[in-house]
């Protein structure tokens, strides 16, 4: 597994984040040409991309940002930003059959839903919009409360390219 | 419990309560969703490639929207890709092993499937591809689609032929002293030699070799040589010097036909050190004539480095129609071959700078790879 | 022409001109080079493994001199690496694929061999290890160095046993509810369960499982379970809590015995957020009979951020000796284990930061990987 | 190929000579943490790699510095970065038989020589003390000056770790 993964660790995971909301390599390169520096985009620089819409109507939110109430626990690149959507694998990858688990209320209903992170499979990390929120995260020997594991399990390779948050229903308890 | 996935969690000892919504409050609450799996749609002439410099990976991206459309996973020293006509594939020359960097080394040209993405088939041609800085002329398509050139450099130069359309390896033909395709037609190609000149080969319906043509030297190899990087609109190749010469070299009923070469800049530019700069210096649109050049102002040995302004040019006249200041320093250029053209640059970093092509307005910006793009190709959409 | 290089320069058509140098004038000038190829000499007590968070690859750094000693190349999702107890060879965990990221999945222990940090054999394993991130307890090594354990997740948990000494698969043992890998001696090892407690298995000559012993639940799974990194002074492994309780594990004749726990935050500390913070948080001095724990005040949730403080305790009565700022905030702690201990904490980019152990007083700052180190691991130099 | 290869165009070139050299990550680094700067180091930041040492007593410099004057055409991670060093290959990776020439001025004794930058093969990119000079770089045409060619062929396998700088003799002429 090469390049900026999803199980970096935390720091770094942030540093990503950052980079691609503040696009600090692109401003730190204008540094570089012989300290003239060129005049900064007069656009808005804030996502590695685009914004999307949440899939069902009784929601809100942008589901390609990390703060998207669906990603409580996620860990991965948000497949939104990589070809699919909250809900749907990117073209060619494949979703795993199992996953890891977490509860999130939606704001605009205020109820508790349970939310399946199935990891999209078979193609090498998409790289982009990384997202590490660990709310109720727990360790590896309780896996399906740990966003540490590669589920790519059941499909047909196991190589991890990027997360999705999938409604399963309403928590109850 | 409705989810299959619920359901395949439970079935694993995983721990989930789900309630079954209630058929009356059914449209307050989320639904259950399945995850699905995307493919692509209609191909776009504003789709864009970008290969990562930092990851085995190409990204595809919609230049309008900003968007990702996907990604192309890829093995070891992937070069530029060519694209069947139709769009049906993408051939994607490639280096793999067995084992983590050790084993024996398989060349392959890999065809990859444009609704997923992913590997479909693949093509074993001679492990001695070049490989290196990823030129855009280190493999090159016929005209019709059939014959793929891919260069080998060890550093004995040849020239391995494949059949994509068969998918299969035909022939390897030696080019002593000549390297880098630039296609020609539906079975010809011409390369570039180290005494000034261009070899040109002709092949049969077998991939065989019928006739090899050598232009006159019409450039300064000591001097000034031309760099890797063709741009063709139509049936004219643009070859440009370090000093910013550029030669026009068109195809005639098989031949090639040198024309009258003309200079990007004035003495005085010149002189104040204005060449051509960065790897993908350099694109075109055959429709509106036009060739665009990055430029900077490092003199001599700064053909490397980033350029910080985008020079227009009539390829027809050599009128230089614009010059454009970048927001960042360019190494490559790249322009979508449609009737809405636009042209994008890559910058210091993780953005790609979409402009239109005619008025050079900043229209897009995509946020790219990470620490920076690879070889830029617009999809040919038809 | 006197090189060699030269020669087979000249052979291959390369224009090169030489001199070859006159007798007396040899003094003068630069004599003529041959590259040989370095190998690594006796190892040392503070010789730095470092991955690579964003490449396949693993460095070997002096962590006294700062400089880089070699490289290993890595697989898919390659862990933590085993030493074998004379250091003449590194086992590595990865996955291969015999295409780029295509074809059929091989699971190997790699055997890397300590002259020049290459494949030298392999051990294919069932094709169901587990990965993600990289924690150091997916495998382990028995003491004497023959078994090496890894973890299989898929989520069924199992352990695969491999003969290293041997270079031979041979078991796996299932562990229903239990996973991550805590060698107790020659032939046994400890795994954590999802019910608070720990499974202990003894193997036989032949890697066969002769009895499974589960200590009784003595943590909170649903309230504060113990983090999978185990740190481990002579008989004693330390387990420690997200709230940062501390249990000791001794192993005793062979079996489990729980020792006192004690906490490494007061209670006014805890409520104010202070956790054990990173992915690897803790560390320990066998000799100095120390612990270590990167720290953070980021309260619950919060213990994959970074922490900026170090803090160090005796591990026999849980006394804290020293709190240090750290320069930068680290999610990741080692320490060597010779007599004259360091401590390297990663930083918020490139720099590993290298502290004397007994007072932590900085010694040296390696530049690390350029986007940030994954595990770290000190050679067990005898 | 993966991982800020050599091979990456001038300016990426730059960026990692640059952010080898002025650590800008980790100063970066420091506005993460909720905006509270951490000190800075008060040691020397300077270079990726301790400085060598020149292998021959007639020459002065840093072999592990861009700016060492054997480097004046060299394009890819300097060896004695990489456990190697300017004329020598790091542990269990083998010098590529055939190279690129460039000619350059020894400080020292004013004399020109033909340096041969022969890649060492057999390991992924080391990655560390990127350095591209392109004085009298010629296309891939020119192979016997290009810099852009990974020259590992007749190697065991033609994977680039970093690249040499070896004195071959006098040039004349």
């Amino acid at each position: 597994m090469n390049w900026l993964d999803r199980w970096v660790g935390g720091r770094t995971r942030n540093l990503a984040r950052q980079s691609s909301r503040r696009s600090f390599f692109g401003r730190f390169g204008t540094l570089l040409v012989g300290g003239a520096a060129l005049p900064l985009l007069p656009v808005a620089r804030g996502h590695a991309e685009p914004p999307g819409q949440p899939p069902q109507p009784q929601e809100t939110g942008d589901p390609n940002s990390c703060e998207y109430w669906r990603h409580c626990a996620i860990d991965g690149f948000l497949c939104g930003c990589c070809g699919g959507a909250v809900n749907s694998c990117p073209p060619g990858t494949e979703p795993s059959p199992v996953s890891w688990i977490g509860t999130c209320r939606n704001p605009v209903d205020g109820l508790d839903y349970i939310i399946s992170y199935n990891d999209c499979c078979g193609k090498n990390s998409c790289g982009r919009c990384l997202c590490n929120r660990n709310e109720s995260d727990r360790p590896v020997y309780m896996p399906s409360k740990s966003n540490d594991i590669n589920w790519c399990h059941g499909t047909s390779n196991n190589i991890y390219h990027c997360s999705t948050a999938i409604v399963l229903g309403v928590a109850v308890e | 419990m409705t989810s299959s996935l619920a359901t395949r969690a439970l079935a694993c000892g995983l721990a989930v309560l789900v309630a079954a919504p209630a058929l009356t409050q059914e449209s307050a609450q989320l639904s259950a969703e399945t995850p699905r799996a995307a493919t692509l749609g209609t191909p776009g002439a504003h789709w864009l490639l970008v290969k990562d410099i930092a990851a085995d990976r190409i990204f595809l991206f919609d230049a309008d929207s900003g968007r990702t459309l996907g990604t192309i996973s890829t093995g070891y020293s992937a070069g530029a890709v060519e694209f069947a006509p139709d769009f049906s594939a993408i051939y994607l020359p490639e280096t793999s092993y067995p084992r983590p960097f050790r084993g024996e080394r398989t060349d392959l040209v890999t065809v990859i499937e444009t609704q997923g993405l992913t590997a479909s088939d693949e093509v074993v041609i001679p492990a001695k591809r070049g490989t290196g800085v990823d030129h855009r002329t280190y493999n090159g398509l016929s005209d019709d689609g059939r014959w793929m050139y891919v260069v080998n450099m060890t550093p004995t130069m040849s020239v391995s032929v494949v059949d994509v359309a068969a998918r299969r390896f035909v022939a390897e033909h030696q080019t002593p002293g000549c390297t880098m395709v630039l296609p020609t037609g539906d079975s010809s190609l011409a390369l570039l030699c180290g005494d000034g000149s261009l070899l040109h080969l002709q092949l049969d319906d077998e991939g065989a070799v019928t006739s090899r043509e050598r232009t006159q030297p019409f450039f300064s190899p000591a001097d000034d040589p031309v760099r890797e990087l063709g741009v063709r609109l139509g049936d004219t190749w643009y070859l440009t010097s370090f000093h910013g010469t550029v030669y026009p070299v068109r195809v005639r009923r098989g031949a090639l036909e040198l024309g009258s070469a003309w200079r990007l800049s004035s003495d005085a530019e010149l002189a104040a050190g204005w060449r051509p700069a960065g790897n993908q210096f350099a694109a075109g649109h055959a429709g509106l004539q036009r060739l665009y050049f990055v430029m900077n102002q490092a003199g001599d040995g700064g053909h490397k480095d980033p350029g910080n302004e985008l020079w227009v040019f009539d390829a027809r006249n050599g009128t230089r129609l614009q010059r454009l200041r970048l927001y960042e320093p360019a190494g490559r250029v790249v322009v979508s071959q449609d009737d809405d053209p636009v042209a994008v640059v890559d910058g210091a970093g993780s953005s790609l700078f979409v402009l239109d092509a005619r008025t050079g307005a900043l229209r897009n910006v995509i946020d790219g790879p990470l620490l920076g793009a690879g070889i830029l190709q617009f999809v040919p959409a038809r």
